[in-house]
């Protein structure tokens, strides 16, 4: 990690530096061996086979064929892929397409469009600790329901969904099952196979990938429709000139982070459950998300009566980089719709605080947070209206 | 978050951050579903804000939207803090990113409230304009 | 160029490789920068920075401003965002397309594709030098067009189309002109106010710049839907993580290619008529494309009674890399349409070759490649049933 | 392109190739539109394959095909010669790539034509089995 040595980057699921072994794998492609993949000569061959090495690596590291991979420019445009691709492919079989209330904004936002396109959504709901009830999803299957598309495990909350029971439910009525599992490689082990995944999306940049690159793995003999018209890249599914250095560096971090994931997990969760549980010592502070079936490096909590933004700023004065749901953080105005949609009530929405972690982080790293965390959040709280008597000391 | 370092110094070292006792005025504009709420307490002598301080819940501009305006308005008559506009409050952070300038405007908005709960309760008409 | 010393690489608008400048560029936001913009702390705002810093270069480069740049992953999106993002946000003015039979196939793809949705294309033809007559553009339009979409410079031939014209023509005809520039870049000054454009296509790695990564410039105000659906980014019209590192490479790369234009024109101007004198002394030997509306790089032959895939074989055993329209060197088994619209007869497109130059070339190069030429067609010459006697010398 | 060594082979280093004057038995294949034009020249001594020479227009895969096929009918009878699949011919050059397949139906096809033109002119029933 090359951040300042003082700073600590627990914003991992917002994204990751690329890995020392994958810049080294990506790097002699920018300048060296810069050939178009499709060209005959021997330049483009060398192209052609990074871009086949890669996927060979992709195909093994989720239980699927090489040629059911499709690379794409990272998650959302997987995300956008699928499901419209699946819709348009379909919508004589059906309109009625399932996902969850908690989905990425690449899928909600994709949903929401396709509903202006004459397409019906169910958003299924959620339990508190954000998990979907695969009772809910079997009641919400119709007759012309052609996609279900839930995600493996959720970026803001990291509860991880029952896949394997909904790959199932999918399977037993015929239904094509997408899942989104940007935030579960490297974290879950994934065996498309055994899960009943149709299809898979996936992005680079999430697991020390390069930004930029995805891929969304497409089961045999699924009927879907191209979202990039144009020339004839991956098996003419999805064209534009191969990104070579991302694809090359995408695939050597999916096997890194892949056959790592059990000595990775056991040392990310001790350091989640050191931080939450030094966390939660602190008043009025919330564990958001499953206490379990969660992923081994989310933590996300909430503080009652602050506000999530001007923690994050006052982290960031302490070197410390985080995240929060709170609508004044984003572009929209909105406060997250995961929490939310968890019943985490508004005003308590506001000061949620996402610590995602990574290989970087340490003990040390836990620590410190914690030592500095209270603070920043007394001084808060004692800036807020909100604060009863009892929580200020000023 | 493209903050300028004079928001970033009334984030980080608000003025007038608290609450008075007994306080002339009280005015709380906002609420939690949105992410902020803004309060501020005056304090008022002879038609001048003799003291003023704010709590506010909410982002890094709401914060230091409070703290500006509060220094804005210490000390000046009750119609020059009336007149205080959510633009000059911007202004004097040297700008707020676009999608921020409502915190400017909870801080006019909050000075208002507080100067009608003092004339409310002084049984005085409230100002409108 | 780092390609092996003997090889020469005359392939450069099918990719060329990274300049220095550039990779220096972009190899920091790899691993040191690698905050996502979105982040509020420190290491967001550095990468925020770097985009924002590269989307004035664009705008600049192009005579836009800059929040009418967007960025992309390619040419190729760029190209299906102008054509379906205008096609779906106006099909309540008009379901009526104007663009040209030698336009890129993620052109020409993406408006048969939108023939299927229930819009209607007119594909104008070309002259025999691949121009496109604004008289047949004028008595194209209806009532109902909504876009034109023409090229202005093509990817086969090099021909530059009389864009400033076309654009004064859709302008006064309240139409949107989108224009596909990822050849033009870095050969062609473009001014989108004086040209009339309401939407230009470019693709970072035509012009030494990174692959998977491009721009859409929409003029303010137009009309058009988001194409990828998700997150808040790009002012909420492209969702997904920004690609930093290749944006950053990006905006250097077309900073430095466009202040060199005239420098590096010359130059090549100089190569490619070397070369197309040289190339035309080979009998049965025919120029594709115009005599002088053509990219400085461009240089495109027919060879009569000899198939380009054989060709292009025998050239890279030589140690020389270059492109054909035959048939057999493409996926899709269909010769060039570009040459078919040209009129090139069918069994002569297959005999084509490209051959476009980059900043790498030499005079030398040039000189070798007119020396091995000659040897290799007359080689297959003898070997096809559909040489005259007089062209054998076997 | 994925074309194995064989194919390199005997596309750099084609056999047979050139034409028969005289010779007993022409098959031509193919169109020029298409990319690929095959032409098989026969010289027929006993009812074996004395001779053969080719001429093509086309790629790679169709010069290889060529190339292979003419080497593996050379000296066999009539009979073997008909006999050659496309499937022995792409096998003998190690695999052609699927999408190039038809160049090694081209090689069966023109060894077909030639065959029954050598059968025509010798006024006997062209075979079709
Ligand atoms: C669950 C999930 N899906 C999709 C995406 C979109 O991926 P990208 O930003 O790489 O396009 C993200 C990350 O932003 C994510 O966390
Ligand atoms: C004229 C033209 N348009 C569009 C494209 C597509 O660009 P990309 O392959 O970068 O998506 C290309 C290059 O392949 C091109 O030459």
């Amino acid at each position: 990690m090359t951040v300042e040595n003082t700073a600590i980057y627990m914003d991992n699921s917002a994204t990751t530096p690329v890995r020392k072994e994958v810049a080294e794998e990506l790097i002699p492609y920018l300048i060296e061996n810069f050939g178009n993949p499709s060209s005959i000569y021997d330049l483009g061959k060398t192209s052609k086979d990074a871009v086949e090495n890669a996927r060979k690596k992709v195909a093994s590291a989720i239980g699927a064929e090489e040629n059911e991979i499709f690379f794409t420019s990272g998650g959302t445009e997987s995300d956008n892929w699928a499901i419209k691709g699946i819709a348009f492919a379909n919508r004589n079989k059906g309109k009625h397409i399932i996902t969850s209330s908690i989905e990425h904004h690449a899928v909600l936002h994709t949903c929401e469009w396709l509903e202006g396109q004459g397409f019906e959504v169910t958003y299924l709901p959620v339990d508190k600790y954000g998990m979907v009830s695969p009772e809910d999803l079997k009641n919400a299957i119709q007759d012309d329901t052609i996609l279900i598309s839930i995600m493996l495990a959720n970026n803001e909350i990291g509860t991880i969904q029952p896949v394997e029971e909904i790959g199932k439910i999918a399977r037993e009525n015929r239904v094509y099952f997408h899942t989104d599992a940007v935030q579960a490689i490297g974290h879950v082990p994934i065996d498309v196979q055994k899960m009943n995944i149709d299809l898979l999306s996936l992005s680079g940049h999430k697991f020390q990938g390069p930004k930029g690159c995805g891929a969304l793995y497409i089961r045999k003999g699924t009927k879907i429709e191209t979202l990039l018209h144009g020339g004839a890249q991956e098996r003419k599914r999805r064209a534009g000139t191969e990104n070579v250095p991302a694809i090359a560096g995408l695939g050597k971090a999916i096997e890194l982070a892949t056959s790592e994931i059990e000595e990775s997990n056991k040392t990310l969760l001790a350091l989640r459950e050191r931080l939450i549980k030094g966390l939660l010592k602190i008043p009025k502070t919330h564990l958001n998300g499953h206490p379990t079936q969660r992923l081994a490096n989310n933590v996300n909590v909430t503080f009652e009566y602050i506000e999530g933004e001007s923690l994050l700023l006052l982290l960031n004065a302490k070197g410390i980089y985080a995240s929060t749901g709170s609508a004044c953080n984003s572009s929209s105005l909105e406060p997250s719709h995961v929490l939310t949609a968890c019943g985490v009530p508004h005003e308590i929405v506001h000061g949620s605080l996402r610590l995602s972690l990574g290989k970087m982080n340490t003990e040390k790293d836990v620590d410190r947070v914690l030592a500095i965390l209270p603070e920043i959040v007394q001084k808060l709280r004692n800036m807020s209206p909100l604060t009863p008597k009892e929580n200020r000391t000023l | 978050m493209d903050y300028s370092a004079k928001v970033m110094d009334h984030f980080t070292n608000p003025r007038n951050m608290g609450s008075i006792e007994n306080s002339d005025g009280i005015g709380e504009v906002g609420n939690a579903k949105c992410g902020d709420i803004m309060k501020i307490f005056l304090k008022i002598e002879a038609d001048r804000i003799a003291d003023v301080k704010f709590q506010t819940f909410g982002c890094g501009a709401a914060i230091a939207s409070s703290s500006m305006a509060t220094e804005l308005i210490k000390g000046k008559t009750l119609e020059e803090a009336w007149r205080l506009s959510n633009k000059a409050v911007a202004e004097a952070l040297d700008g707020l990113p676009p999608i921020k300038m409502h915190c400017s405007m909870l801080a006019e908005e909050a000075i208002h409230e507080a100067i009608n709960d003092y004339l409310k309760k002084k049984g005085l008409e409230p100002w409108t304009e």
